[in-house]
């Protein structure tokens, strides 16, 4: 057996699934914060068996992206977090439902 | 003039703009005598059109106005059609504005929404002759859905009376339904025409073989917006309510002009109605009945206004038995009478709540007769006329309607046609005794203060009176000595001569048949308002005052009286059963109810939506996972 | 390794505006937001200036990762219009609400996200371009920092944004997995062969994924959820922007993503569009029927034209795509339009987006409440407005090409969607306004949004055929002539 | 051999760092599983042939991101746990809605030529092709990428700052 990039993208699908199921169960903003990094993660993985086994740098590139993308979101998203704390101490994001209807 | 057909459009519109926005500084009368100027100037445009038109070879003109939509293969253009079907309405329709707006300077005068009102009535005027002179049906149902604004916004007029709003709700949701099908039927005929321009449609139509049942979806999808805008079984019952609205709004929109939309609209594409018999009996057929189911639910109302519009939704019927037997010029006739005698009958009932400080309960009327004798006989001449009484306008084209019925073979909506007639001469002559003659019932209070109204009501009323009269005389039958002037002018747009349409013209032949059938529908009027009499008028004072002066008649007359009781028993009794069940178990509960249902129920489902709305981000999340699979597993299914 | 520059112009300007905005906000003299404010205007402005002047010209630029041909110029156009007219109710925004005067450079970077977006034709500009738009979003929405219902809104749009951001950059992994390329044209070449799903599974996988982020994006079913909330929440000039902008940039984008990379699965996606375009309109309009806030009810309002939009998508053909385009533009006025008389009434603290709030407004600002029932009635598809014609459009586009039926469900919800357009309208000219309603105080730049739109809502409703040709002439980079 | 033996070990831990996360009894633990998740990758795309994003990983991922999560959950001082669910319903449909797509993914991925064959370019060079590349062809991501940290910057000066004086 050899490996290809089929088990590296069937990886790349179980750390999704875990980090998707961690949005929808996790109430903690930091936790679910980190699950969404998580899921960007997975897919780099499969970026870059992609790209190996492609053998091209293009994807390896898309990984570099998307970690600066991932760096800039989670500034944007804990700055949202800081200044809602300021107005209600609470990082539970079950809080946040004064909208709904 | 043709030429500058525009400006017949133009002028309610300016009248719009300038009350709109200038109203306040023009004061109540500068505004209402500017909103019925403009409307006047239309008037005289659509005369002299009509008059250019009388002169020429081929009465069909079309002035394009300008392209609106233009790619590729979709093209709208915004074209004037001038024919003798749309020059006739637009006569009828700015005619009578022209005159209820006057009315509405009097009757409206101590409206706080004065200038308002007149933006709004001036704007109606605008779509719906819109509605009228289009070439391109979009362009139509620019002016359908204008008419329908104009009617939600003027039912709701006096928004501070929850009944009113509501109506307006109630008028809006139930034609709503209507323009559903009227759009439905524009797409599938977009589709299979490749055109909305009446002409090129109306062409196609006679060249282009159709699959079997596309002129009959075609044609009964139009049909469900004509049903809906002009009050017919099923969706008619907004109109009722509609006279929440100010009394000159119901003459004018509820009875006059927008209401018969869906008749001109039926008439204005009769080249397809006449492809699809199946459509056109649908047509005869409803409205066959719901002339019948009105006019025996008007028998039992006590509101002068409601009795009013249930009448209307009967004459409605009419019509549309006129077209659906392919009469369609008798159908326009009857629409044209229609307008005066009815406007008037609104104008007057208005002038009676004038005169009783907003009374509409006939039962606390009585006696009017020389307390408002303008009135009394302006209402009485636009009762005969819809009575169908000999001579006047009514008579002509109802009969016109019945006698093409009748020669058509549909025997049976004849018999209820003509049933229907004596109906109702009956319940509009109840209108005319109880109101009018008696003893007074009106509140002590109010009887003190009756009065007539002012010369700037009475002086339209006295000229719709006029023409309730005269505009019989377009329309004189050959038997009776005349050309039926108006179905030959009319058939330089209706001349498509159509199966049915010939076989009413053989059938004239037998001029003897139509005797009878004239004498009979005469007989039938004048029973209705001898019974009417005789129940309303004779019952409650004659016998005792006969009995006094001629004592030996006395006997005569207790017979009579015993007659009566038979007719009461009999006749009045059993039909007004049949019209409260109506008006109680059909009307109300399933009519309505499905209306309501189908409402509620939509919102239900909203309301389930909402509940999904938690607010929870996860929730959401998890919706989008949702998505997800199933995305997903359509796509490795597929 | 030739890179023209100057067919990226407006980006390019933009981008300096940014900058220059930038430099004049560091100054912070007390003046300056307001100079901010015009300096943006004026940015979006040239941008708009040089995407007509370059109108014509199709080259690919940055070795074949942004096209600026017509199709993405035109678009340039409509996401403009959107910024201009925000920028001009951020103008009035941040005095009454106190907003930070970053919103203008941020609606600016925004902007140069969606401009990017709609002209990029490879997926890695795609996903970066869509981030910077998200990302400027998340934080607009949070803009008014110091209301719990703004931030809260910020923190879900970020939260659901990040995860559907995630299913899309999984999906363009794949697309790069099954195809080896991130080029719109490569995945077109390798998939050229297919017919059915199943030939490429991965690739098919990928397509879904790519449409889950599109969908969450401009708001379809079931992907809409977070759409009430947030535009609830956020300032109404964002909220106006982002249903206006952001969605169109979506559109935009998703069209030529699937019009250019898998033109060989049109049937499938416009079935799976269709469908989706029927639970969209429905959900949108049903669940706008019982809501008391004008504000939320609009945001859902927003979800069932996005529905309608999607019909044009779904028969995937030229009079599919003009007709998307052509609604583009009137819901962006109509749309904003109504945004900013909703902005109009509210003061600091107290949204007054209430249905209640409304009532009578007839009275105390005419003017406002006649533009206001204009808006509805267009939004509403009443004819003689912007909003008919698109409706009539795209509606015609689908019964031509064969989608008869979806047209059908549309007029429908069009009439379901009239009873609560009209319940405002309604409200605003039969009511009497309470004793204790606020003050309603129209300044001239929002009053200038709302006269501009409501005007060009009549004139395009009725003389639309310049740009009509416009967009016809635009549109054939994408679909040939 | 060694490779798969590798890509176990790794993947493995890449596993149970997700689900650390996902378990962690409050944000401080679970950051702590975040970290091995991403080192793990980090390992992998070294084994991938992709050394620089490897160390790239390292320190963005595990230096700064995880760093700063931190940071900030110490600044906020929250270390509370959160309370148990009301309703259940949220969580099974998630987690089987969530295995539900992963087993598609597996089944599509199983279903698929993927791919599998290429040469792998020599270690040496990844740092400069990417650069290559990176500087051509992918200049306007580069430059996009540029704007989103502007994005980040305004963001942090616009939220977190006090507000100024009325």
């Amino acid at each position: 057996m050899t490996l290809s990039s089929l088990h590296y993208f069937i990886l790349s699908a179980i750390l999704f699934a875990i980090g998707g199921i961690g949005v929808l169960v996790r109430r903690n903003v930091f936790v679910i914060f980190m699950c969404v990094e998580m899921m960007l993660n997975a897919v780099n993985l499969s970026l870059i068996a992609f790209a190996r086994y492609l053998n091209q740098a293009d994807g390896q590139l898309l990984v570099l992206f998307v970690m600066a993308i991932a760096a800039a979101e989670v500034v944007v998203g804990l700055a949202i977090l800081v200044a809602l704390h300021r107005k209600r101490p609470t990082t539970d994001a079950d809080e946040m439902n004064v909208l709904r209807g | 003039m043709l030429n500058y057909a525009w400006l017949v459009l133009i002028f309610p519109l300016v009248g719009v703009i300038i009350n709109a926005f200038f109203g306040r500084y023009l004061g109540k009368r500068g505004a209402g005598i500017l909103a019925s100027a403009m409307v006047g100037l239309s008037f005289i445009g659509a005369v002299w059109m009509f008059a250019e038109l009388l002169g020429l070879e081929d009465r069909v003109v079309t002035r394009p106005l300008f392209d609106w939509i233009s790619v590729g293969d979709f093209n709208v253009q915004v074209k004037l059609l001038i024919d003798p079907l749309s020059s006739v309405m637009a006569v009828v329709v700015s005619g009578v504005s022209f005159l209820i707006h006057i009315y509405s300077i009097g009757y409206m005068a101590h409206d706080e929404r004065f200038v308002r009102f007149f933006a709004y009535l001036n704007l109606f005027v605008f779509a719906m002759l819109t509605l009228v002179l289009a070439e391109n049906l979009l362009v139509t149902y620019v002016g359908w859905e204008g008419v329908g604004l104009c009617s939600y916004l003027l039912i709701g007029f006096w928004f501070e009376r929850k009944a009113a709003a509501d109506a307006g709700k109630k008028a809006f949701l139930v034609n709503r339904v209507g323009d559903v099908g009227f759009a439905l039927g524009l797409m599938l005929m977009f589709v299979t025409f490749g055109s909305l321009s009446m002409s090129q449609v109306l062409e196609q139509a006679m060249v282009v073989r159709l699959m079997p049942g596309v002129a009959t979806a075609i044609a009964l999808l139009l049909f469900v917006g004509a049903v809906g805008k002009s009050a017919q079984i099923p969706l008619y019952v907004w109109l009722p309510d509609a006279m929440e609205g100010p009394t000159p709004v119901s003459a004018l929109i509820h009875a006059a002009t927008m209401v018969t939309a869906g008749v001109y609209m039926v008439a204005r594409t009769h080249t397809l109605f006449a492809l699809s018999p199946t459509a056109l009996t649908w047509v005869a057929a409803i409205g066959g009945i719901t002339a019948f189911f009105a006019a025996t639910i008007a028998l039992t109302q006590h509101d002068l206004k409601r009795v009013l519009a249930y009448s209307t939704i009967s004459q409605l019927g009419y019509m549309f038995l006129g077209v659906g037997v392919g009469a369609y010029a008798a159908g326009i006739f009857h629409l044209t009478t229609h307008a005066f005698f009815k406007a008037l009958l609104f104008l007057g009932a208005g002038s009676v709540m004038h005169a009783l400080a907003g009374e509409l309960d006939i039962r606390k009327m009585g006696g009017l007769r020389n307390k408002i004798p303008v009135t009394f006989w302006t209402f009485l001449i636009a009762a005969l006329a819809i009575a169908g009484f000999p001579g006047l306008a009514g008579f002509f084209s109802k009969d016109e309607i019945l006698w093409q019925t009748f020669a058509n073979g549909k025997t049976l909506l004849w018999a209820l046609a003509l049933l229907t007639a004596g109906l109702t001469a009956f319940y509009i002559f109840r209108l005319v005794f109880t109101v009018f003659y008696g003893e007074s019932r009106v509140d002590k209070k109010v009887a003190a203060h009756v009065h007539e109204s002012p010369k700037v009501m009475t002086v339209p009323m006295a000229f719709l009176a006029l023409f309730s009269v005269i505009a019989g005389y377009i329309g004189v039958p050959k038997i009776l000595g005349g050309g039926n002037w108006i179905e030959h002018y009319l058939d330089g747009s209706l001349g498509w001569h159509t199966p049915e349409a010939a076989i009413a013209e053989t059938a004239h032949a037998s001029a003897g048949t139509e005797w009878a059938l004239l004498i009979l529908s005469v007989i039938v009027a004048l029973a209705g308002i001898g019974l009417a009499y005789v129940v309303y008028v004779r019952r409650t004072d004659l016998p005792t005052r006969v009995a006094k002066s001629l004592g030996g008649l006395y006997t005569f007359v207790y017979n009579k009286y015993k007659v009566d009781e038979f007719y009461m028993a009999v006749i009045v009794k059993p039909l007004r059963a049949v019209g409260k069940f109506f008006a109680e178990s059909v009307d109300g509960p399933v009519v309505d109810g499905i209306a309501e249902g189908i409402a509620a129920l939509v919102a239900l489902i909203g309301r389930g939506l909402q509940v999904l709305q938690t607010g929870l981000a996860r929730n959401y999340a998890l919706g989008i996972l949702v998505g997800a699979v199933l995305l997903l597993a359509y796509a490795l299914v597929r | 390794m030739a890179i023209d520059l100057q067919v990226l112009a407006p980006e390019a300007i933009i981008l300096a505006f940014v900058l220059i905005t930038l430099f004049i906000y560091a100054l912070g003299s007390k003046r300056s937001t307001t100079l901010m404010g015009w300096l943006a205007l004026a940015g979006v402005v040239l941008a708009g200036a040089a995407s007509l002047y370059y109108w014509g010209d199709t080259a690919l630029t940055f070795q074949g990762m942004v096209a600026a041909d017509g199709y993405g110029l035109f678009a340039n156009l409509v996401f403009l219009l959107a910024a201009g007219l925000a920028i001009l109710m951020g103008l009035e925004a941040v005095r009454r609400f106190d907003l930070p005067a970053e919103v203008f450079v941020l609606i600016l970077i925004a902007t140069l996200g969606m401009m990017l977006l709609g002209s990029a034709v490879n997926l890695v500009a795609v996903f970066l371009a869509l981030e910077i738009l998200s990302i400027a979003l998340y934080v607009l929405t949070a803009s008014e920092r110091d209301e719990w219902r703004s931030l809260e809104a910020g923190m879900k749009y970020f939260i659901l944004g990040g995860f559907a951001s995630a299913f899309l950059l999984f999906g363009i992994a794949m697309i790069y997995g099954a195809t080896g390329t991130f080029s719109l044209a490569g995945v077109a070449a390798q998939g050229a062969s297919l017919s059915t799903l199943r030939e490429a599974p991965l690739l098919a996988a990928g397509l879904v994924f790519l449409l889950i982020g599109f969908a969450f994006k401009v708001a379809l079913v079931p992907f809409q959820m977070w759409t009430p909330d947030v535009y609830e929440g956020a300032p109404s000039l964002v909220t106006a922007f982002m249903s206006a902008g952001a969605k169109a940039a979506g559109f935009v984008a998703l069209i030529r993503i699937l019009e250019t990379a898998f033109p060989y699965w049109r049937t499938e996606w416009g079935w799976a569009l269709a469908v989706i375009a029927v639970l969209t309109m429905s959900w949108g309009n049903m669940a706008a029927l019982g809501q008391r806030s004008v504000k939320r009810m609009l945001a859902y309002s927003s979800i069932a034209h996005a529905g309608y939009i999607v019909i044009g998508v779904a028969v995937a053909a030229r009079t599919g795509y003009a007709s998307v385009l052509f609604y583009l533009i009137c819901y962006t006025l109509m749309n904003v339009g109504a945004f900013a008389v909703v902005m109009a009434m509210g003061r600091k603290g107290e949204p007054n987006e209430g249905l209640d709030d409304y009532t009578g407004l007839i009275r105390r600002k005419p003017g406002l409440a006649l533009a206001m029932a204009l808006f509805m009635l267009a939004l509403a598809g009443i004819p003689l407005t912007a909003g008919f014609l698109a409706k009539l459009y795209v509606f015609s586009a689908a019964v031509v090409e064969g989608y008869a039926w979806l047209a059908a469900v549309a007029i429908v919800n069009a009439v379901i969607s009239a009873y609560y357009y009209l319940r405002v309208a309604a409200r605003m000219f039969f009511g009497e306004a309470r004793a204790d309603a606020a003050p309603v105080h129209v300044s001239a730049p929002l009053g200038f949004v709302v006269a501009l739109t409501a005007l060009a809502t009549v004139f395009l409703g009725v003389y639309p055929t310049p740009l009509l040709e416009f967009i016809q002439a635009a549109i054939r980079p994408l679909v040939g002539f | 051999m060694l490779e798969i033996i590798l890509f176990a070990c790794f993947g493995l831990a890449a596993i149970v760092g997700a689900i650390w996360v996902i378990l962690g009894k409050n944000a401080t633990w679970s950051a702590l599983g975040l970290l091995i998740n991403f080192c793990s990758l980090g390992a992998l795309y070294i084994m991938l042939n992709a050394p620089f994003v490897g160390l790239i990983q390292f320190i963005v991922y595990a230096g700064a991101i995880v760093v700063m999560f931190l940071f900030v959950i110490m600044l906020l001082m929250v270390a509370r746990g959160e309370g148990q669910d009301k309703k259940p319903v949220q969580r099974y449909a998630g987690i089987a809605l969530a295995v539900l797509l992963a087993a598609g993914l597996v089944y599509v991925a199983v279903g698929a030529a993927m791919p599998h064959g290429a040469l792998p370019a020599t270690p040496q060079d990844n740092v400069r092709v990417l650069g290559l590349t990176l500087f051509s062809e992918y200049l306007l991501p580069l430059w996009m990428a540029g704007v989103l940290f502007l994005i980040g910057m305004i963001a942090v000066v616009m939220l977190a700052k006090r507000k100024r004086e009325a």
